[in-house]
């Protein structure tokens, strides 16, 4: 379809280039025809969301041209691009936490009269638009502020679909979800490309892309480095592509840990209804995978053994400490835990900060003398953090919110491997970063685990799990419903695992 | 339980001020009766404007240090007008809400428009106008007399001044604003995350500036409120009443940081300020006494919202 | 149309009950007269009750209205009040006394206008600021020679007394043909009396005196005199006789103060409410002593 | 240019004072003298620590209204001690800077412990340290006399006084707290994002009780710096001061909303204030006047900075 020369692309762009400090997109042509899902690859801070930011007139291009069903096109604001018919789902999440999940939804257009909200109409809307996303259960009234990331996700994305749109952007939208919402909004997707709807689709996570995508372009360093169509994708082809020659990407899978002493043990943890009885051990060198849906309490159950939320009964023993509930994560850091949170820009960056302030916060006292910081030595670790992790920064003082997205992850991440724990929590430890340094973020996780420390990984993304971790985990509805080792693990009954604790709450429901 | 939990921190304040009712009830002889209640009624009202529209600043994310001011050059405006110049209040009145509506304007205006910190151009705006108030009354205060007092005169058939009613009406005018209508979700959400509002394709400045407008004018009605009841118009009017405003807005549960809020408990928390002036004066609390107990009832008040929540579980 | 009040009724049951409302209490002066009142009244406890008010801050008058209203509704039988503001009080007054509270005014007349304007007479007892400022201000061109450079620090504009005070000061250095080279407001504030004479010292180094409205700038004026190294030269005088200038006084950094014998003002005030309250006919206005306070009279 | 990008802000604000300088020189006579210069620094030391303090609980996220009672507070125990008691500064200067210190330490505990804005903590804190002061002195003004003015007679060789160089000293002290050591990394971090530093395993209260003790030390100090510059002890000192300190910080660039700001342009902020108000003196401004010129220059002073990163193309 793409070929035939007499339909106009929807979307073209041609020689777009920005820069910062330094050159960030060069030259770029794209485009998008009616009915197509055509995905952007890259690594991190290669510039894919720069690029999706400026067709949706949030960032201002400093050359090339856009045009839009071969109209010029240039968008000063996201009002133009939205009445052009350009939408977009953003990488980070932008949701307001006071108001409800309706009143987000629909922040720009709530249906009035006289500037009155109209309530009924807006309720009705919103269902409609939760529906879609499969979250039928959500009421409209609930204020955001008491949700989880993969809910916002997807109160992001029905937001989205909620728009009548010709050409729908979307950032890195499965970061934070699990296959069946995957599945659920790839279907609204074919629905949207029945309609002659282009779809501008960025992922990391090469098997969507070659589910859905029928053109994928590479950027590398802010190019365009090769497009092709999604049939023709050859993995190692592509690996080069994007990092541009060297491949690091395939790993040996590191022989098994000997596991020693427990680490961490935790017993009958409760966070009101929400975390129910929840027990497990974790042993030294282990790495231990915690799967489940969307909402089904993993954040929840790391949170709160952290001490980072009060759990409401249980205990938590950390090595050979005593045994009980921590109040504050100073406890938990002092104990020898430490947690790489999922919400970055919330839970874990300063984001008007330095790279290095950010990546020295929890290892302070290593860079100092009684109290006096060492900036060369901060410098000296954080530069080191930046090879190791392959964090793409001008200067250690450039500040984290300049970061792209992947980086940032890598920076949160990066701040507890200076210093060694006993017990890692990491929920969702690779969220948007590139698939080659995730690879190398798995190494690190194993070498962590392979010098004692005992890792706990929250992912929802199953294949991480399965190539990463000793034995899964698997929470549903607040409650520990499945235990599996690589013997017996396969997706299938992981799934079914996951979705235990629903029915049992349905039962409970009925009865 | 149910109404603890989704009215409670209304409950939790109301509780606060009954309390503060029922102990000056047995301090002092006298406060329970129709007669302090119609004097708090009549003491309020321009304080409860002028908070009610303090109230939109914060949640939208700004401060408003001007109010006092503003107040201030409204009254000496209206003053001159119906003194000097004998214009009828019916003329000068609207004249004076004007005044305060520039004001509010201008502190819109360079908030949004400069970029500059809410707090540095109505500080600025303080002292200006205060400074033209001054100026306009070359510091006299002129005796209005009787043409103004209508406003504070009794509803017939009520013990309430006609201004109480009116400044409810402003209470909960904002409040129906706040919660009801399109302006008012976006004030709440510029002051969860302007950043975000903007991202959402929403252009936060126009109801930035309405903000700082609507609280300028709640400054030139509390004026007239204020002239009404004194029957004068005194360049000084006002001085110190920013703060008064902010903790009455504090104390109703407004978060200084935005986002979050209701106008209904600012005028819970005017009252428990007005209150707690009232009963002091009535037991005839010495100066020092009256400073040492209004800091402490200020920190018990939030204090029991702080333990009510803790108690249902909430996470502060 | 205001009810006559009928101040003959004997008082029954209970010992009436006198609210006096002053100004600041922050400030020595209303603090003086505030504990002469209590010890009065503790030496005459059985013949009535008393309540004494301040208002928090000086320029917020409604709170003053605040306090008669207070009063009111506590029903006491008398006001004996020291008003912030001259006119603007006045309609309060007026309910306070449709409803039957006997009114005296201290320390700062009414404004007489509006009173006939209004239809209220309301006793005074009080000093004369005009005449005490110009008692002091000739007693410092005294010490000066025709012709000399001169400036006022003032108390808040707006402020009755202040305006009197500033008037008399003024009056006494024209009449004595002195030079007021500057008038700035100190907002009755030592530390901003202070800064000003520190600004005024050094922009007219042939100043001769400062002249204060109250004792409180006066303290800050004399510690910017000594600053500049010209205690020697410039002549100090302040308003009030507050503790603290009673020292300076006498070493003569301070050449001169008022003393309005402010705990026996509102005692006045007192005595003459019980009077009306017992039946007595209301008596004219009196005018209390002002004093010169010069370092032969000094405590 | 490079100088103005590393340190374009401090020059920005530097600009703006000594323009300020020369526009009162131009204005008066004898502005431009080294008289005016040791009248400045005789008249900031105390706004200056009070300042310095403040900048610590602004950048930690908070806010500190009661330094201004604190201060009086302070120099009413002073004024007790030196002149009802007879008790030599060397031993009542030290306990003035405990009260200071203690009021600063009720403040931090009870805006961390029980967790209510400190905006309504240390609002209650301003009232409770005025009543107190005036229940110490009576109400009185202490004159102290000589005992306690070495403080601020000039440093030998000098013509600035010992205070002016203490309160420097301070600036310096709290500038290399804030930028070399860890404490001072956390409190940026506090102030930038609380809740990811609690997660990052750092317990954010102590550091942020310790800034509220800090800022109430410096209202100690300055209590101290205060007297001996007036010679006297006053209940009243400070009143108002609050509000000075923090247009002071602000004007010099420390964000209200904490995570940014530095103590030595807050110097610079202070510098701006006293000497608007020092030339507005000296050139005899009537009070309206002065009044409106000061709201003035106060956004003038920040619009300048904005303008300046506006000219250098930073996102504001
Ligand atoms: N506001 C900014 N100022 C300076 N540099 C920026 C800014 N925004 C983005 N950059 C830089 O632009 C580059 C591209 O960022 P972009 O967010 O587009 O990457 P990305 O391809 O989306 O990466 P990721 O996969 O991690 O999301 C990064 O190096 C980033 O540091
Ligand atoms: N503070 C809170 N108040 C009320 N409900 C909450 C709160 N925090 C989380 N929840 C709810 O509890 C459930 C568990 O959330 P949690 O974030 O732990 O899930 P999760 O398994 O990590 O899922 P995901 O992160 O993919 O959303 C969710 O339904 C969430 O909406
Ligand atoms: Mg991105
Ligand atoms: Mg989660």
């Amino acid at each position: 379809m793409q070929d035939d020369p007499r339909i106009e692309p929807l979307l073209r762009v041609e020689n777009l280039s920005k820069r910062y400090a330094s050159p960030v997109l060069r030259e770029i042509n794209l485009e998008i025809m009616p009915g197509e899902v055509h995905a952007l690859m890259g690594a991190n801070g290669a510039g894919k969301s720069t690029l999706a930011r400026i067709l949706c007139g949030l960032t201002i291009p400093d050359g090339g041209r856009l045009f839009r069903s071969g109209k010029s096109f240039a968008p000063q604001n996201k009002r133009d691009a939205q009445t052009a018919g350009v939408i977009m789902v953003m990488q980070e999440l932008n949701l307001l936490s006071t108001l409800s999940v309706a009143e987000n939804i629909f922040l720009d257009r709530l249906p009035q009269r006289a500037g009155f909200i109209c309530q009924q109409q807006l309720t009705r809307m919103a269902v409609e638009a939760l529906q879609r996303v499969g979250l039928s259960d959500l009421l409209p009234s609930t204020i955001v502020g008491t949700l989880g990331m993969g809910v916002r996700q997807l109160l992001e994305i029905a937001a989205a679909l909620a728009r009548r749109c010709q050409v729908l952007i979307l950032d890195e939208p499965t970061a934070a979800l699990t296959q069946r919402e995957v599945d659920l909004l790839f279907s609204n997707i074919r629905r949207l490309q029945a309609d002659g709807v282009g779809i501008l689709y960025i992922s990391h996570r090469m098997d969507e892309i070659r589910s859905i995508a029928s053109r994928v372009s590479v950027l590398r360093d802010g190019a365009c480095v090769a497009q092709y169509p999604t049939g023709d994708v050859n993995p190692n082809q592509f690996i080069r592509d994007m990092s541009g020659g060297e491949s690091t990407f395939v790993l040996p899978r590191v022989k098994k840990n000997k596991f020693r002493s427990t680490v961490l043990t935790v017993e009958k943890l409760c966070v009101g209804v929400r975390i129910r009885e929840v027990s497990f051990s974790l042993r030294s060198g282990e790495i231990l995978g915690l799967a489940g849906l969307v909402g089904s309490g993993r954040t929840l159950t790391l949170r709160a053994l952290f001490g980072a939320v009060r759990a409401t009964s249980g205990s938590v023993t950390v090595g050979e400490g005593a045994s009980g509930l921590f109040t504050h994560p100073s406890q938990a850091v002092a104990a020898g835990m430490g947690m790489v949170p999922e919400d970055r820009r919330h839970d874990a960056l300063l984001l008007s900060q330095s790279v290095r302030v950010n990546a020295t916060l929890s290892t302070l006292p290593i860079h100092s003398k009684r109290g006096w910081l060492n900036v060369h030595s901060e410098r000296h670790s954080t530069n080191r953090l930046c090879d190791r992790l392959k964090i793409a920064c001008k200067t250690p003082e450039q500040t984290v919110d300049e970061l792209s997205g992947g980086n940032q992850q890598k920076v949160s991440l990066g701040r507890w491997l200076e210093r060694s724990c006993e017990v890692l929590l990491c929920d969702e430890p690779t969220r948007g970063v590139d698939a080659a340094s995730k690879a190398s973020i798995h190494n690190l996780l194993r070498n962590v685990a392979a010098e004692g420390t005992g890792v706990l990984v929250v992912s929802s993304e199953l294949s991480e799990l399965f190539s990463l971790c000793d034995r899964i985990l698997v929470m549903s509805n607040g409650r520990m419903t499945g235990e599996f080792t690589a013997d017996n693990w396969s997706e299938e009954v992981i799934h079914a695992a996951a979705f235990k604790g629903l029915s049992t709450a349905h039962r409970e429901s009925v009865t | 339980m149910k109404i603890l939990k989704d009215h409670g921190d209304t409950v939790g304040i109301l509780a606060v001020w009954i309390l503060l009712v029922l102990l000056f009830g047995v301090l002092s002889d006298h406060f329970l009766s129709a007669n302090t209640l119609t004097t708090l009624a009549g003491r309020i009202p321009a304080l409860t404007v002028i908070a009610a529209g303090m109230t939109l600043v914060l949640i939208v994310g700004g401060i408003d240090l001007s109010v006092g001011s503003v107040l201030g050059l409204s009254s000496a405006v209206l003053g001159l007008l119906m003194v000097d110049w004998k214009v009828p209040l019916v003329i000068s009145a609207p004249i004076a809400i004007v005044v305060g509506m520039l004001a509010g304007t201008v502190n819109g205006l360079f908030t949004v428009g400069l970029r500059i910190p809410s707090f540095l151009v109505t500080l600025g705006m303080l002292e200006i106008c205060r400074g033209a108030a001054y100026l306009v009354t070359r510091s006299q205060t002129k005796y209005i007399g009787a043409s103004v007092e209508p406003l504070a005169s009794m509803l017939p058939g009520t013990t309430f001044p006609i201004s109480f009613f009116l400044s409810v009406g402003v209470v909960v005018g904002l409040q129906v604003l706040l919660e009801k209508t399109i302006l008012g979700r976006h004030i709440v959400a510029i002051g969860t995350n302007e950043h975000a509002v903007r991202l959402a394709g929403i252009d936060p400045r126009p109801a930035k500036i309405l903000v700082f407008l609507v609280c300028g004018t709640c400054a030139g009605v509390g004026s007239l409120f204020h002239c009404a009841r004194l029957g004068s118009a005194d360049p000084n009017a006002g001085s110190g009443m920013e703060l008064a405003a902010i903790a009455a807005v504090v104390i109703g549960g407004t978060s200084l940081l935005g986002g979050r809020g209701s106008v209904i408990k600012t005028f819970i928390g005017v009252l428990i300020v007005a209150t707690l002036e009232a009963g002091l004066a009535q037991i005839g609390a010495s100066e020092p006494l009256k400073r040492v107990v209004t800091g402490a009832v200020i920190i018990a008040a939030v204090s029991v919202d702080v333990f009510r929540r803790r108690c249902i579980g909430e996470n502060v | 149309a205001p009810k006559e009040v009928d101040h003959n009724a004997p008082v029954t049951g209970k010992t009436p009950c006198i609210a006096l409302i002053m100004k600041s209490l922050a400030n020595e002066f209303f603090s003086t007269m505030a504990e002469g009142a209590r010890k009065h009244h503790n030496d005459n406890k059985k013949t009535y009750d008393l309540v004494v008010n301040g208002m928090k801050n000086e320029t917020d008058f409604s709170e003053q209205v605040t306090l008669i209203e207070q009063m009111v509704a506590r029903s006491v039988q008398s006001i004996v009040i020291a008003p912030a503001d001259s006119k603007a009080i006045i309609p309060a007054l007026k309910r306070a006394r449709d409803a039957g509270v006997l009114v005296i005014n201290i320390d700062n007349r009414l404004d007489p206008n509006v009173l006939i304007e209004v239809g209220l007479t309301i006793p005074f007892v009080g000093p004369d600021n005009w005449e005490g400022a110009k008692k002091a201000g000739e007693a410092v061109a005294r010490m000066l020679t025709k012709g000399d450079s001169v400036a006022i620090v003032e108390g808040i504009p707006t402020a009755m007394n202040s305006q009197e005070r500033c008037r008399g000061l003024r009056d006494a250095m024209n009449d004595a043909g002195m030079n007021i080279v500057s008038s700035q407001s100190g907002q009755w504030e030592m530390e901003k009396a202070n800064s000003i004479a520190a600004a005024m010292l050094s922009e007219y180094p042939s100043l001769k005196a400062i002249l204060c409205a109250n004792d409180s700038m006066a303290l800050g004026v004399v510690a910017a005199v000594a600053a500049s190294g010209r205690s020697a030269d410039v002549k100090v005088t302040g308003f009030d006789n507050t503790s603290a200038v009673g020292e300076m006084i006498v070493n003569g950094r301070i050449v001169a103060t008022v003393d309005q014998h402010g705990d026996q003002l509102a005692v006045h005030g007192i005595e003459i409410a019980l009077s009306v309250l017992a039946g007595n006919s209301t008596p004219k206005d009196t005018t209390t002593a002002v004093d010169l306070v010069m370092r032969k009279d000094a405590r």
